[in-house]
């Protein structure tokens, strides 16, 4: 299957994103909160009908997870991981390639952290001791990813569904290593030894943020330049875009679609390790976010763009600090979020096609 | 049969209407008025041709009448009575059969599934009646088609004859075909022009889009000619019964052009040939597979000045010979040397730096990113590289200038330089992409099919401007399946055959004669036997 | 581990083959027209957990549980809509589509089921088995295999009826030809988008139909993300069978029997880690796609939308 | 210290009939009886639990509950910074003076009375472990029962198997492996399980055994007997109010994290579930081996770790 006739579409579609910045503001701004409005009240409406108060649950969100002080750190905690993931997607997304096995990747990542570090704590300097877990997370991360990479390199084998049984298989096998290989002795519970809290990330300033978002967002920047401004990111999205094109301009295609495994999957692994070296501390067996699938659809939301992708993984995040105090405090399940997203993808996409007829009646 | 006698007798009563008429049609895209106030009345028992430019809107006719699109103003009018087309569905109940540019056809499907497709899903295929339609198509218009083959397997001609096929059996009161002879040999195409001929005989009405105005003459009865979306000018049969052949084309380049064509048959060109040889090809052998050609013993040079014209039907392993060449396509033994140098195991990029470019003939498929800017593409071989990219760090200012100038120096019809280039038309693709294979140090440069699809216009300029590369010094490989073109550039002709070469001509400028000996050698025939018999 | 071929373990192994099957069966088959027909239909764990949702729903209110198989297929098609609309009619992505559709119902049944039945639990009785005559005798295959739920059989039985229609029928053709070269179809006056939605829907209505067999024969009762990645598993048996009905049946029994041996093996006392065995599943599969996967040649045209007229 | 406030926090919502159940209802059973507010925070899943903790501290618990083994990293740090005491689960070692206590949870003793009674009721001759994971409480259960089986008749064989992969809420894994347990002959299964449970009752109740008598199912931590339909045979209750009302009198009394909690049969926090199912007379039995154990007569050593049971159960012929 080629899916680079769907990153093709998503390229003209940022075509078009760049036509709609020369349009009124007014209609963009139409655009882009009409929608949003409508997964909101769609969502509320969904609240209503299980007895909730729509409107209090939002404003607890709101007040929670964005305008407390320590929601806000939380939220900000929060957002590490789920940026190296988007660092992870945009890198595989712009050039074609569909990466489902992030999970997998990420787990792994975290498991070879968790194993690594906390035996080098004192063998070697504190800052050397995350970058190891770090290096080492990358390189598991991408490890994981070799297989897909190599049939689909030169088998042409659909990603789809290789990335996502590796996934499959990561998950169990990082849970075996957990409780196999990298067990902490000292515990009952199958999980790793654990990173003291003095050496982890450290923390900003006085609050609680781990200073993993600073790297996060650092990571989601570097790649956005670099598959939009370099010679290299240009060669992946000519991969992406039509795979014989870039053999013809005298590619290697099956290198850079390695290339593009290999950085996704890397990436997917340093958000785990953010997540172990800046938050957790260790990993316990079965333990498993499932962060990955969830960051797809605020990457695609995101076009693909690095800023517009923080912009939306810091609204997430809140939402997700939100809703776990909300499920306390209003006994609306937590899961409650995943109605929202998938709300805003149905309604931003429903507003992109409105847009798309209405220009066409225009012409 | 019985189908096609009936058709006849419901046609309408009055012919003046014709069977479709265009009432001042008028289609609007971003940017271009594609179709411009446009009235035509096709008529049954014609071949209505339709010949201009690229980009004068042929093909937004035909699709309009095929139902894909609806006209902004005018209207449609079928046997006189006003009508929408508003979908493909519409166009086939109305009687109108299209057989597009590009195949329509599903490859995986069998040509007796090919055929009944379309055909309401509830409904069980009925076998016997297609065969024996089938068996009457064979008889009226010489039409056999193996029933139960894969259709991607058969050749382009039989292809095209399936959609044709089809076409009858649909019982259609129009035929419409949009360059159908581009892929089909000079016979192939004399015979599409006698079925259109016996089509139009049995009362059916043929729209023909063309670029060969001597096809457009000998096949066409009616002759409209399109102009930047108007109509120009139309020869009715009464006008054309007057016109020799060269009296039509000259009036006819009148109305496409508005300027006189300069003498009928392009002049051969002054050959700048030198004794350098350029690029020396020894015994090369490529793996054949199912669906292509192996390349056998492949001996040739180029050299400087030279054009090396490479004749042969399509698909007889001359883009694999290109290929090669160019370092897409693995070489299984042989040799390869570029100006001393063995190039044999070198890559695309490698050989590419060295001087050696390939013009693909595959413009869309691999020669541009259709969703990426022409400023993008015009660079797409050269990422990476000065003056548009500083240690891996894109120079958009430079790149965007570097497009300006090949779109103005070759005259690109485009709004500017970030328009995604899928949207131009074919021969403004080509346009760009002639522009970004002689950029820099071209030593031998391979054209595939370098003209195919574009206007009269277009050839000329290209054309003349691989003569200036080969005066330049260059070496040329001319890949081309239109003799004509061969025969007024190249120097020697090599004519390749089921991935062989069987045979190399000088172009001693021998017209019919060499023509003929080409075109026994493109069936197979070997030299040496031809000698001996 | 001399306890191997045992009768017990042998019947263990073929009764938990064929009930993990039957899910992924369903699924996979409903996942089949969909990519024949050029849709990568990803939503569908998401079909699957709404039929398991709304086909419990309704077994359990109207204390039937063949309603409750129709509510599950009426709960899959719901979703199925939503993909139609989205993907084939406004030509979004399918992927991200799909996944988000996933990830939605993931969160509204969860949440449905948090305020309905997360206090009570409630079950539905077990439910009846249909001894086949005769074969239901025969020992250990008898048992394992003819002594099934009916829907079982249906699903078995789906498999031929489908094999029949992608053969022998023009909606079979036309369905190959949407997901070949869906403009092909177009100008020869086919509807492709007729025909797209209608094959998402039928993967809806077998999604749900697999869901609601996990909930009511399954399980009884409807658990949040009770389904754990069995519609993802339906589009790998789909993307890997080929086009063929037969090997989607063939691909999950092996997947069934796969993951019924982490338990057989278990029974039989093998001393290998439970989660070690456990990634034998997705290893099996692999290891297929890395000895078959090449040859998995996919519809030219899947997960690509078509416009009209547009290139 | 002052107590006013104290706050329980569990992976899943506290209506599981299991352990967050259990969790939820002895804590509020403990703030009751000492008279405390209690803030119950339940459904946190099984991720990083920090965020809620901070704000349940910032919100003023005085004594947080955390019950969940995954929680157990988290909840010292946070104890740590935010200097709220937290009672983790499973960390035996994890002691920290008015910072963290740990009540490592064993019905063990329980487990091993039921095998007991499944050994005296077993017809086929074989009964079943279904787990759907290999947490260190469930473990010992585990090995509990199978113990108590093999005391009370050796030639009992027990069939042991784990579900799979993110199994606490695979209802179906729970019945399609209970089913091929069944199949391979056991006619008790011991179910252990969250969601999963549900399934293993779904297999019992639909499948007979391979002489044709109905299956029955022993359950733990919870009391589902109102959803039963004749195949409950018992249930290892777990009651963890003791545990919670001591750790806040411990508190008051300043005397928090000096010690661990455990449940036991001796104050009845662990004890087997009498069903109509139960033979009498082999319930009068296994009543006078509990009656041992408390007074110290019977002692079962709790093993924890997966492997171990896994030799406890291996047939070995
Ligand atoms: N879908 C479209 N979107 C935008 N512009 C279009 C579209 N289709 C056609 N056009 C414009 O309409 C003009 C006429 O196109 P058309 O395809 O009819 O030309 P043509 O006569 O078939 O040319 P050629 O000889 O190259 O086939 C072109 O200049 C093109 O720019
Ligand atoms: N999707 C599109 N968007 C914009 N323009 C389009 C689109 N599709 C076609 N066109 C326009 O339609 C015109 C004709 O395109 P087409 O590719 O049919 O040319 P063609 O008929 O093949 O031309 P040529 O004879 O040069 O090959 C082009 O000029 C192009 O600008
Ligand atoms: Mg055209
Ligand atoms: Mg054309």
């Amino acid at each position: 299957m080629s899916m680079a006739d769907d990153i093709e579409t998503s390229e003209t579609a940022s075509v078009q994103v760049a036509v709609m910045r020369r349009r009124p503001a007014l209609r963009v701004a139409m655009l882009t909160l009409g929608p949003i409005l409508a997964a909101f009240v769609l969502s509320a409406v969904i609240l209503m009908l299980v007895g909730v108060d729509p409107l209090k649950y939002y404003s607890y969100i709101l007040q929670r997870g964005l305008f407390s002080g320590l929601g806000l750190e939380q939220t900000a905690t929060r957002m590490a991981p789920l940026l190296f993931l988007c660092a992870s997607l945009i890198i595989a997304f712009r050039a074609g390639i569909w990466n489902l096995g992030t999970d997998g990747q990420f787990l792994l990542g975290a498991v070879i952290a968790a194993a690594t570090a906390p035996l080098l704590v004192g063998v070697l300097p504190g800052w050397l001791v995350l970058l190891v877990g770090f290096v080492l997370a990358a390189l598991v991360g991408a490890l994981w990813s070799i297989l897909p990479a190599l049939l689909r390199a030169y088998h042409g084998v659909n990603e789809i569904i290789t990335t996502l049984m590796m996934s499959f298989l990561g998950v169990l096998f990082a849970s075996v290593l957990v409780k196999l290989v990298f067990l902490d002795p000292a515990t009952t519970v199958p999980q790793t030894r654990t990173l003291p809290v003095a050496d982890r990330l450290p923390r900003l300033f006085d609050t609680s943020i781990s200073s993993g978002l600073i790297w996060g967002l650092i990571a989601v920047i570097a790649v956005h330049l670099m598959m939009t401004r370099t010679a290299f990111g240009l060669r992946l999205r000519m991969v992406g875009a039509n795979p014989h094109a870039a053999a013809h301009a005298g590619l290697s295609v099956p290198l850079l679609t390695m290339a593009v495994f290999a950085l996704s999957a890397g990436f997917a692994g340093l958000a785990g390790a953010s997540e172990i070296l800046g938050v957790a501390g260790n990993v316990r067996a079965d333990w498993n976010p499932a962060y990955g699938l969830m960051v797809i659809p605020l990457v695609f939301l995101a076009r693909f763009h690095g800023i517009a992708a923080i912009i939306l993984v810091f609204f997430y995040s809140a939402m997700l600090i939100g809703s776990e105090s909300a499920a306390r405090r209003l006994g609306v399940p937590q899961d409650f979020t995943l109605v929202l997203v998938a709300s805003l993808l149905i309604c931003l996409g429903l507003g992109e096609y409105i847009d798309h007829r209405m220009r066409q009646k225009e012409q | 049969m019985s189908g096609l006698a009936t058709q006849e007798m419901d046609l309408p009563p009055d012919p003046g209407a014709g069977v479709i008429g265009l009432n001042n049609v008028t289609k609007h895209f971003p940017g271009v008025i594609a179709v411009d106030n446009v009235s035509l009345t096709i008529h049954a028992g014609e071949v209505h041709v339709l010949l201009g430019e690229n980009g004068a809107g042929k093909s937004t006719l035909v699709g309009m009448l095929a139902g894909l699109q609806e006209p902004d103003d005018g209207f449609l009018a079928l046997a006189g009575n006003r009508a929408r087309l508003a979908s493909p569905v519409a166009s086939l109940d109305a009687g109108i059969s299209t057989v597009f540019q590009h195949s329509m056809l599903v490859p995986t499907l069998t040509v007796f599934e090919n055929l009944i497709l379309g055909a309401p899903w509830y409904k069980r295929p009925n076998r016997a009646t297609i065969e024996q339609r089938m068996g009457a198509l064979q008889r009226d218009f010489a039409l056999s088609l193996p029933l139960d083959a894969i259709t991607g397997e058969l050749s382009l001609g039989q292809q095209q004859q399936i959609e044709i096929a089809r076409a009858l059996l649909r019982d259609s009161r129009v035929v419409i075909l949009d360059e159908a002879t581009s892929m089909l040999t000079p016979q192939g195409a004399e015979e599409l022009g006698a079925r259109m001929r016996k089509l139009v005989q049995s009362g059916l009405a043929v729209i023909f889009i063309t670029h060969k105005l001597s096809e457009a003459y000998r096949f066409g009865d009616r002759i409209s000619v399109l102009k930047q979306g108007r109509l120009a000018g139309q020869l009715g049969p009464e006008r054309l019964a007057t016109l020799s052949e060269d009296q039509a084309i000259d009036e006819i380049v009148q109305l496409m052009f508005g300027r006189d064509s300069g003498g009928g048959d392009a002049e051969r060109r002054q050959t700048s040939c030198t004794d350098e040889v350029l690029l020396d090809v020894v015994g090369l052998e490529t793996e054949g597979g199912a669906d292509v050609m192996g390349l056998h013993a492949i001996s040739l040079q180029v050299r400087a000045g030279e054009i090396l014209g490479i004749a042969g039907i399509d698909g007889n392993g001359q883009k694999q010979l290109a290929e090669a060449l160019a370092g897409q396509r693995p070489v299984a033994r042989g040799r390869v040397q570029l100006q001393n140098n063995t190039v044999t195991s070198a890559n695309v990029a490698e050989r590419r730096r060295m001087g050696l470019r390939y013009l693909t003939d595959d413009r869309l498929g691999e020669g541009s990113i259709g969703a990426f800017p022409i400023s993008d593409n015009t660079v797409l071989k050269d990422v990476g590289e000065p003056p548009f990219w500083l240690r891996g760090i894109e120079r958009p200012a430079q790149i965007a200038q570097h497009a300006r100038d090949l779109i103005q120096h070759f005259q690109v019809r485009t709004p500017n330089e970030t328009t995604p280039i899928g949207r131009l038309s074919g021969g403004n693709i080509q346009k760009i992409l002639l522009g970004r294979e002689l950029l820099g140090n071209a030593r031998v440069v391979v054209f595939n099919k370098p003209t195919y699809g574009l206007d009269l216009q277009n050839i000329e300029a290209s054309r003349q401007r691989i003569g200036e590369i080969a005066a330049a010094g260059k070496g040329v490989i001319l890949i081309s399946t239109d003799l004509d073109e061969l025969m007024a550039l190249a120097d020697r002709i090599i004519v390749m055959e089921g991935g062989r070469i069987r045979g190399t001509l000088d172009n001693d400028g021998g017209g019919e004669a060499l023509r003929l000996r080409i075109g026994r050698l493109m069936a197979g025939e070997e030299l040496e036997q031809k000698a001996t018999a | 581990m001399e306890a191997l071929l045992t009768e017990a373990f042998l019947s263990s192994l073929l009764t938990g083959a064929i009930v993990a099957a039957i899910p992924m069966l369903l699924a996979g088959l409903g996942e089949q027209m969909s990519e024949k027909a050029g849709v990568l239909n990803i939503g569908i764990e998401g079909m699957m957990l709404m039929g398991a949702y709304l086909g419990f729903f309704v077994a359990f209110q109207f204390d039937s549980i063949w309603l409750g198989f129709l509510g599950g297929i009426v709960g899959g098609m719901l979703v199925a809509v939503l993909m139609a609309v989205l993907c084939v009619r406004l030509g979004l992505n399918q992927i991200v589509i799909g996944i988000g559709l996933t990830l939605g119902v993931e969160g509204l049944t969860a949440l449905l089921h948090h305020f309905q039945f997360s206090r009570t639990y409630p079950r539905l009785p077990a439910p009846v088995r249909a001894d086949l005559p005769l074969l239901s005798d025969i020992p250990v295959i008898g048992p394992s295999i003819f002594s099934r739920h009916p829907i079982v059989y249906i699903a078995l039985l789906s498999v031929v009826v489908l094999a029949y229609l992608y053969r022998r029928t023009n909606l079979g053709m036309t369905l190959r030809a949407a997901g070949e070269s869906p403009a092909a179809l177009d100008v020869a006056g086919g509807n492709v988008e007729g025909v797209r939605v209608f094959s998402v829907l039928f993967t809806g209505a077998m999604a749900g139909l697999g869901g609601a067999y996990l909930a009511n024969v399954g399980a009884g009762l409807f658990i949040p993300f009770m389904t754990g990645g069995a519609g993802f598993i339906g589009i790998v048996l789909a993307m890997l069978a080929r086009g063929r009905p037969l090997w989607v049946l063939i691909g999950a029994l092996i997947f069934g029997a796969a993951l019924s041996l982490t338990t057989a093996l278990q029974v039989a006392g093998s001393n290998i880690p439970t989660d070690v065995i456990q990634m034998l599943p997705f290893a099996a599969v692999m290891l297929v796609l890395m000895v078959f996967g090449r040859k998995a040649r996919l519809p030219a045209a899947l997960g690509i939308s078509y416009e009209r007229g547009a290139r | 210290a002052d107590v006013d406030t104290i706050a329980v926090l569990t992976p899943e919502q506290g209506s599981d009939f299991g352990w967050n159940q259990q969790g939820v209802d002895a804590a509020r059973a403990a703030a009751e009886a000492t008279g405390v507010e209690i803030i119950v925070a339940e459904g946190l899943g099984y991720g990083d639990v920090r965020a809620p903790m901070r704000e349940l501290a910032a919100e003023g618990a005085d004594l947080m509950l955390a019950h969940a083994s995954g929680y157990n990293t988290a909840g010292p740090e946070i104890a740590d910074e935010t200097g709220v005491p937290v009672a983790i689960v499973d960390s035996p070692e994890a002691l920290k003076a008015g910072l963290v206590a740990d009540y490592t949870l064993s019905g063990h003793e329980g487990a091993w009375l039921a095998g007991r009674l499944a050994a005296k009721m077993t017809t086929t001759g074989t009964v079943g472990i279904v787990v759907s994971g290999e947490p260190p409480s469930w473990n010992s259960q585990s090995a509990g029962f199978a113990q108590g089986v093999q005391a009370e008749n050796s030639d009992v064989k027990i069939l042991y198997s784990v579900i799979g992969p993110a199994a606490y809420s695979d209802a179906a894994g729970g019945n399609r492996v209970t089913t091929s347990v069944i199949a391979a002959g056991a006619d008790i299964i011991f179910g252990q399980g969250n969601g999963s449970s549900f399934g293993m009752i779904q297999a019992v109740e639909s499948n007979k055994a391979t002489d044709g008598s109905d299956v029955l199912f022993i359950d733990v931590i919870g009391d589902k007997s109102s959803l039963d339909k004749g195949h409950f045979l018992t249930s290892v209750v777990w009651d963890m109010t003791p545990v919670y009302t001591a750790m806040i009198e411990d508190l008051k009394a300043d005397k928090f994290g000096t010690r661990s909690y455990a449940i036991s049969l001796a104050d009845d926090s662990v004890k087997l579930l009498k069903t109509p199912q139960v033979d009498e007379v082999a319930w009068g039995e296994v009543m006078a081996m509990r009656d041992q154990i408390v007074a110290g007569d019977l002692s079962i050593e709790p093993i924890f770790d997966a492997q171990a049971v896994r030799d406890l159960v291996t047939v070995s012929e």
